[in-house]
């Protein structure tokens, strides 16, 4: 699974993207955030406040409660700035 | 209609008459262009526009089939760019062909209100003093608030 | 701001371009175009607007200055064609510039609003069954009263 | 005084303009109404609903009741249709 990062976010984290392989008891977007933050520091404290954070799963916005089983690409990044 | 998110410069003006030559005995066409801002008594060098592009499209399309089905519009076109412009440049552009007034601006409005909430794109503002992401903006959430119903939820 | 009454044919997209160009760190830019409609059900060949034009341009100097007081506009033009013009010309274009987008937009509808009722041209529609004087529609009365106040009284 | 009609109102007096010279008890835009049908038809029909005829004095927009003394230009025309 790839993980992509935006904005602020990426610019805390240092990367852009990475590879993860979450165990299958990772179901949801918000299993994978803590998942996530439970391997490294600087994402949980990039995290700390979830209602900051936006998610995508394949290409498509999704509450933090969506399901992630068989998805390719996951996105995690700041309320959007547009226009 | 159609959706173009590019990291190239796109002309304004060149952008309405192309939209315009597709008129189909419409009478009312409205375009907003948002240009990079800088005030004189808070200047920035440059805004660097970061974007995820397979959702922006994914986001804009959703969007602009929402607004030319609930404004009845003849056509709506949506230009995003993303990447570093200077103060000046065009950044969006929106554009919306109607029978009447009304729904050509209602349909722009629209479509703005949406994108500045909705569309995956982040500002960085860099100014002599270095560089900040750009916070989002209260009234654009009660902007987009008034257009609220249950068929946009899922936007 | 300016305001322009004239029998000459004017492009769209150029007069845009022309009015970004005096973009003074302004982030908003609307721009309204009027076509000559012509419904494929309801056909005509050509459409005639008569002008009186040195009312025309008195009133739509008042409603310029009005619309740049009132919406704290950076700049505002009003260009306004008359004579015969087919399906598809431009007749009317309305363009404002502000720091955000709401007040481009309630600028550039306010200046329509207000154009449609107060702004003396009439309008000759000719199809191949004759001419007729287009009558005022009374929803174009209604745009103008949502505005209404005391100060815009003497327009 | 000139005298300028618009539209359907110059179509049905088959004229745009012409001089007038009404006398001194012609005070007002609704006087000059008045005055002007007493001496042509076709005026008089074309106006006969007063409320469907705008008038402009010297270029600007002005209700019925308004004076014509010293008035160069006087304009009747019906609702306006722009944009």
């Amino acid at each position: 699974m790839k993980i992509l990062y935006f904005a602020w976010l990426r610019e805390r984290l240092n990367r852009g993207e990475e590879q993860v392989s979450p165990p299958d008891s990772v179901a949801t977007v918000a299993d994978l955030i803590d998942w996530l933050a439970g391997r490294d520091e600087a994402f949980a404290l990039a995290v700390a406040k979830r209602s900051l954070i936006r998610s995508a799963v394949d290409a498509k916005l999704v509450p933090h409660d969506t399901p992630i089983a068989g998805a390719s690409v996951v996105a995690f990044f700041p309320p959007m700035t547009g226009g | 209609m159609s959706v173009r998110v590019t990291t190239e410069a796109f002309d304004p003006g060149a952008e309405t008459n192309a939209f315009l030559a597709g008129d189909q005995g419409a009478g009312a066409a409205v375009t907003f262009s948002g240009l990079v801002r800088s005030r004189p008594d808070d200047p920035i060098t440059s805004l660097t526009l970061e974007c995820y592009p397979d959702l922006a499209i994914n986001q804009l399309s959703v969007l602009i089939d929402e607004a030319m089905a609930r404004f009845e519009l003849i056509a709506a076109t949506i230009i995003h760019r993303y990447g570093t412009m200077t103060p000046g440049e065009p950044i969006v552009q929106v554009m919306t062909l109607a029978p009447h007034r009304a729904a050509a601006f209602a349909g722009a409005q629209f479509l703005m209100d949406y994108l500045k909430t909705d569309a995956p794109f982040w500002k960085l503002e860099t100014s002599p003093a270095g560089s900040v992401w750009v916070a989002p903006r209260d009234d654009d959430d009660s902007a987009r608030a008034r257009w609220e119903e249950p068929a946009l939820a899922s936007i």
